[in-house]
């Protein structure tokens, strides 16, 4: 009876098993360092889209405060590696478990907050703990941290002009998101936290305990950001504040998962795929005026893409989940 | 730390408050209106402040006479903005939150854009004003003119919108498609009409508020990022739908705003703002005066 | 040279076909990166750095009577008047983008040299870079101390750093003492990004070593919608000296928010900045008589070496503004990188840093009032001896040090 | 053997405002009973209160023979309390079969089980047909019977039923009755509020007739429709006066 059902999460991770393997072998031709870049950045973007989207879009707690989390990660694994030599593969791991039980802990108080409350509780944290970071001289401040590159190594993950294992990284990450949100979207999990963003009220009625449903979610969320906070840090090998936890940055982890489709599997991936070569290739091509056309085109499509696909660009590809696509 | 600096501190904490109230004052007349958050209310007030720059640098058009002026002007944007942006967004079926909050963000994006395009990045002032730069001095303390017709004015704004939303027809009618679009039009009101002079009249606050804030402040593309988020935490402070809210809201923004600034490094003076906010909320999920 | 009417015809197909980037394949351009923000917050300083950089391309390409490298001419001699062309790059003051704008240039448009940035953060992904790539990297105006110890081979800069800066202020300060003025206290306001803080760090340090006691240490909020509760603590200590840290927008408030205040600060020494930018003047600069700020330039020099107010005004021509403090570092900038392209007559990254390390320049071919350009084994020139300029009379005179001084300080400035 | 559920003296306030006081009722096994009385008699407080939406001011609660009185709803429903929402709260966004497989997750965590389980529930109230409808698109008397299909996914030993029967047509209501006597058969408890007594007179067991926050009376249905204090309590007090 569930045949359908089954047929189409089998196809999901067909598709997304072919589309990572073909992506995989893009490198090879593609050479240019700069596409290069704009392909790390992209899957960078799919995977902390994609992990926000585990919170904001599955279990409806609307963040625009993950900037927080990415530069936890980002300063962890910084930290670590600068003061003490702990090198960024256990740097990552330890950020996103901070940024995990970080955000448990504040989801303690803010998970009672709705709609626009817990919007802007959100923000707010995310500005003070920028705000302090700025101020904490031991964690260079607004000097931020300068991760010294001396050569390749992958031990270290550092590598000076290569783009490869940046890429194979991302990719990774990107696999790794979507497979979380592939799994828990069958999972007790994942239909805990849908239950929760469609009606809290009738999620506890039916036993869901709404409050652990959002921290699970949060928590999840958080640390894959984290992990991508990390590769960022490495990537770039220079963090500072404002370039890991400004507002615009929350912004812009949100970005290709409502462009894309808010709490639906394929949503981020899309956003991704299509927002992020579409804002780098503006910049470098019309920004160069310093007339502000940049902005104004990347400004115009944000505001066309929401209105006239409210559900995302998923809904023209026809990648909405097979049981509403079913049910329409 | 004197007396006296503390007393100032508060008088220009409290100036700088009712300030950001009249900034806000939009914001939660909109909200209130029709549960939608303008993302782009920091570039409605960017706007503000270039048509008070421009009226004054080619018409000699001192801003305070600017003001109703470019209140009117906003107006006319504000209800063309509903029409052409934020209609749709209120139709939006599926995920209507995010759709508001998108649409008005990249809105505001577009606006920054615009502004550079056409008004170049160059940071503007309008200078030698009538009351620009003139203080008065009370015992020692302190008080700009312009804050202080700013002031002046968020009071006068905020008894207005009172009386305009309690006392008369059209606000009545404001208040009813608020709470039921689809009763009113079985009264023969036009809910779109409502709407659009509703962001018109919120816009035309901002408007005012834009007018005072080019006396003294800079003028350049992202200046409304400055104030977006204040105002936006000025609004949730007070309570979502309510306009007596963001009064009390700014003018506790600015206390807080200056007594942080006397405790903590001023760097971190916004921390304060923000850290009140969260205490608000944690004990008052609904802001101090919300009915949302 | 032969050039059969196919090839021709072969070459505007091309040209017209990728545009400008068919351009890069002719020998007769040599491409260099100018990486700027020319969008977001602080887009007005990339817009005007466009202009300085076009001024000094075109002082480069076209044959103009100055004595300054590679005026004389067209183009690059050293490359068979090779014309210089810029590819301009838009960092959004964001280091990721200004590390992946850099290999942008560096891989697809062909820059043989990079030359940036205003924001320190972004210099840091940008030379790091560079470094990586092995192309040289021209610091036009960043003046944070940091950049240049961190070990670069392909990092140069110019101009002075803030240590360099603050080292100035704090022997005008001593001078004056030893002429009987009384400095004694000292009130620092900057800030809270890297320019701020660098700042702060080298004008504690000095102080602290020449015997100045900081009354206030006030690190404010970048484009703080509000100054007041600063400024108050400014009027509350009020110090010999103000010393301000602060981008234009601040710079602005921070002036109208003293004379609101009725604070009139004894002697304001401002870290340049806000404080050299044409728009602070228009807008408060009546309240700004005898303000002194640190600078690299000074457009008095032109009294000395009239090719400065020439070169100031093709300069003037396409922006409307005269050169500032960070508009002729840029300006400069870009002369020694082509100077150095030139002489290694190459675009191959080695050669032209090995030019660069050869760099001697004296300092009358430059517009700067530098002793000349010459950079150590961490690619710092120290013979860019800041100057200190008093605005008096809508104008900046150099105050500091004598031999460049062309009047007396006003001090205090508000007595 | 002991009542299923049991409210012991429980007060509700509100403020000033008294909407429950000194409630004492019992439910016992396999009883339907219905929990009736005109607007504004405190039914609806009373039944969030079984269902532990928000603790009683005053008094407590009994279920299964222990006390739930500070037990928060998903802890009840753990326990076997199952409701529907008087306005109906479906998920939206999610099929017919997802909503109901949130109710079924309670008992069973592995998916397939608890997707076989929630099929069976919706054949059981006749909605397999719909099941990869989204919920959003069910008809008014649809969206009736999901909340109770996802209710008795979570194999509740009470089922609580809010005016689940109002606003149907004749033949709605009458599959409705049908569907609490087929649930009933299935050895659950239900307790149903009611604001119409003439539809659930006819299915309940027992009647508890609630007026301005206190037991009125309870006894069987026949009984508690003649007895004049609920006939003046339902036409109310001005007219009773008046007449």
């Amino acid at each position: 009876m569930d045949t359908h059902f089954a047929q189409r999460r089998r196809r999901d991770l067909i598709v997304a098993a072919c589309l990572a393997a073909v992506a995989a072998l893009v490198p090879l031709f593609v050479k240019d360092v700069y596409v290069q870049n704009i392909m790390v950045l992209t899957l960078m973007y799919a995977a902390l889209s994609q992990s926000w989207n585990i919170l904001s879009g599955y279990c409806g707690q609307i963040s625009l405060g993950h900037a927080l989390y990415f530069g936890l990660g980002a300063y962890t694994t910084a930290l670590l590696f600068t003061k003490f030599g702990v090198l960024p593969w256990f740097g990552m791991l330890a950020g996103g478990a901070i940024s995990a039980v970080i955000a448990m802990a504040l989801g303690y108080p803010c998970f009672r907050l709705r709609g626009h409350y817990f919007v802007i509780a959100t923000i707010v944290i995310a500005e003070i703990a920028l705000l302090l970071i700025q101020n904490w001289d031991w964690a260079g401040a607004a000097l931020g941290i300068d991760i010294p590159v001396r050569g390749d190594s992958w031990l270290k993950f550092q590598f000076a002009r290569s783009k490869l294992p940046y890429f194979y990284f991302a990719l990774a990450l990107a696999c790794i998101a979507w497979l979380v949100t592939w799994w828990l979207e069958d999972s007790k999990w994942g239909y805990w936290w849908r239950a929760v963003k469609d009606n809290p009220d009738a999620a506890e009625s039916l036993g869901v305990v709404v409050f652990y449903s959002k921290m699970g979610a949060a928590a999840v969320s958080a640390f894959l950001v984290a992990v991508g906070g990390s590769f960022y840090a490495q990537f770039v090998s220079y963090i500072d504040p404002e370039s890991v936890m400004g507002f615009q940055f929350s912004l812009l982890m949100a970005l290709p998962a409502v462009l894309g489709g808010i709490g639906t599997l394929w949503g981020p991936v899309l956003g991704a795929v299509i927002l992020i070569p579409l804002t780098e290739l503006t910049r470098s091509f019309v920004g160069g005026s310093g007339r502000g056309v940049d902005l104004i085109v990347y400004g115009a499509l944000i505001v066309a893409i929401s209105l006239a696909l409210p559900k995302g660009l998923v809904s023209v590809f026809g990648m909405l989940s097979g049981r509403k696509e079913a049910a329409r | 730390m004197t007396a006296e600096t503390i007393i100032q501190s508060l008088a220009s904490g409290l100036l700088m408050g009712l300030l950001y109230g009249l900034i806000a004052a939009g914001l939660a007349l909109i909200f209130g209106l029709m549960d939608v958050v303008n993302f782009a209310h920091g570039e409605f007030l960017m706007i503000a402040m270039y048509a008070t720059f421009f009226l004054f640098a080619f018409f000699a058009i001192d801003p305070l006479l600017a003001a109703p002026l470019v209140a009117a002007a906003l107006f006319v944007f504000g209800a063309v903005v509903y029409l052409l942006v934020v209609r749709f967004a209120m139709r939006a079926k599926a995920n209507a939150g995010m759709v508001q909050i998108f649409s008005t963000f990249g809105l505001a994006i577009v606006m920054r854009g615009l502004a550079q395009f056409f008004f170049t990045p160059d940071y503007r002032s309008v200078t030698n004003s009538w009351v620009g730069g003139k203080t008065i001095s009370i015992a020692g303390i302190y008080l700009p003119e312009p804050q202080l017709i700013g002031a002046m004015l968020s009071i006068a704004a905020f008894v207005a919108l009172y009386f305009f939303i309690n006392r008369t027809d059209f606000g009545r009618a404001l208040e009813a498609t608020r709470e039921d679009a689809g009763a009113v039009a079985l009264v023969g009101i036009d809910k779109n009409r409502v709407f659009a002079l509703g962001w018109g009249l919120g816009a035309a606050l901002v408007g005012l508020a834009g007018a005072i804030m080019a006396i003294f402040f800079y003028i350049y593309p992202d200046v409304g990022a400055s104030f977006a988020l204040i105002a936006y935490v000025t609004v949730a402070l007070g309570g979502f739908g309510s306009v007596f809210g963001a009064f009390a809201g700014g003018i506790i923004v600015g206390l807080v705003e200056a007594t942080t600034a006397m405790i903590l490094p001023p760097s971190l003076k916004s921390v304060g703002i923000y850290a009140v906010y969260l205490l608000v909320v944690f004990v008052r999920p609904r802001g101090l005066f919300g009915s949302l | 040279m032969t050039i059969s009417r196919r090839n021709v015809l072969l070459g505007a197909t091309a040209a017209a076909a990728l545009g400008p980037m068919a351009a890069r394949a002719q020998t007769s351009e040599v491409a260099i990166g100018v990486i700027y923000p020319l969008s977001g917050s602080s887009a007005a300083i990339g817009v005007d750095a466009q202009h300085a950089f076009n001024t000094a391309a075109d002082i480069i390409n076209k044959n103009h009577d100055f004595a300054l490298p590679l005026a004389k001419g067209e183009g690059l001699s050293g490359l068979g008047g090779a014309k210089v062309k810029l590819v301009f790059a838009d960092h959004q003051a964001d280091p990721q983008k200004g590390r992946a704008e850099t290999e942008r240039l560096i891989t697809q448009e062909k820059v043989c040299a990079v030359v940036g940035t205003y924001q320190s953060a972004v210099a840091v992904t940008v030379s790091q870079t560079c470094e990586r790539y092995g192309v040289p990297f021209i610091s036009a105006d960043n003046s944070s101390p940091s950049l240049h110890r961190r070990g670069l081979k392909y990092y140069f800069r110019a101009s002075p750093h803030d240590e360099m800066f603050s080292a100035a202020m704090f022997d005008f300060f001593d001078a004056l003492k030893k002429k009987g003025q009384k400095i004694e206290t000292l009130a620092l306001f900057h800030e809270d990004t890297i320019f701020g803080t660098d700042s702060a760090n080298a004008q504690t340090k000095l102080a602290a070593e020449r015997g100045y006691k900081i009354v206030a240490d006030i690190k404010y909020r970048a484009n703080s919608p509000s100054l007041t509760a600063e400024v108050q603590q400014l009027k509350a200590a009020n110090a010999d000296v103000l010393m301000p840290s602060s981008y234009t927008t601040d710079a602005i408030l921070l002036v109208k928010t003293m004379a609101e205040l009725g604070y009139k600060p004894k002697n304001i020494m401002a870290q340049d900045a806000g404080f050299s930018e044409k728009a602070t003047y228009d807008a408060v600069g009546d309240k700004l008589e005898g303000v002194i700020s640190r600078g690299s330039f000074s457009l008095d020099l032109a009294q000395k070496r009239p090719m400065v107010g020439l070169i100031n005004e093709m300069y003037r021509a396409k922006s409307g503004k005269d050169f500032n403090d960070y508009t002729s570092r840029q300006f400069m900038g870009l002369i020694i990188m082509a100077d150095a392209v030139n002489r290694a007559k190459s675009t191959d990254g080695d050669k032209i840093r090995e030019a660069l390390v050869a760099t001697d320049m004296p300092g009358d071919v430059t517009i700067m009032p530098w002793r000349r350009v010459k950079f150590d084994e961490m690619g710092q020139n120290n013979f860019a001896d800041p100057v200190l300029l008093q605005y008096t009379a809508k104008n900046f005179v150099t105050i500091f040090p004598e031999q460049a001084a062309v009047s007396e300080a006003i001090w205090p400035m508000n007595s | 053997m002991t009542a299923l559920l049991e409210t012991r003296g429980v007060w509700q306030r509100f403020g000033g405002l008294v909407a429950n006081s000194d409630v004492s009722i019992s439910v016992g096994r396999g009883e339907i009973v219905g929990l009736i009385g005109p607007n504004g008699a405190g039914k609806s407080t009373l039944f969030n209160l079984i269902a532990g939406v928000l603790p009683p001011t005053q008094g407590s609660i009994l279920f299964d023979g222990e006390d739930v009185t500070k037990l928060p709803a998903a802890e009840r429903c753990q326990r076997g309390v199952g409701r529907t929402f008087q306005v109906v709260k479906s998920f939206e966004t999610m099929t017919v079969i997802d909503n109901v497989i949130v109710g079924a997750l309670i008992r069973n965590t592995k998916m397939r089980i608890a997707r076989q389980k929630a099929y069976e529930v919706l054949e059981f109230c006749g909605l397999a047909a719909r099941a990869d409808k989204l919920a959003a698109d069910l008809v008014p008397s649809e969206k009736r019977r999901l909340e109770v299909a996802r209710a008795l996914a979570t194999e509740p030993k009470l089922l609580l039923l809010d005016e689940v029967l109002t606003g149907l047509t004749p033949v709605e209501a009458q599959t409705g009755v049908e569907l609490v006597r087929k649930v009933r058969a299935t050895g659950v408890t239900v307790l149903m509020v009611e604001h119409v007594m003439e539809i659930v007179m006819p299915l309940v067991d027992r009647a508890i007739v609630l007026n301005l926050g206190k037991v009125l009376v309870e006894g069987k249905p026949t009984e508690v429709v003649r007895n004049p204090e609920v006939i003046s309590a339902y036409l109310g007090d001005r007219h009773a006066v008046g007449a």
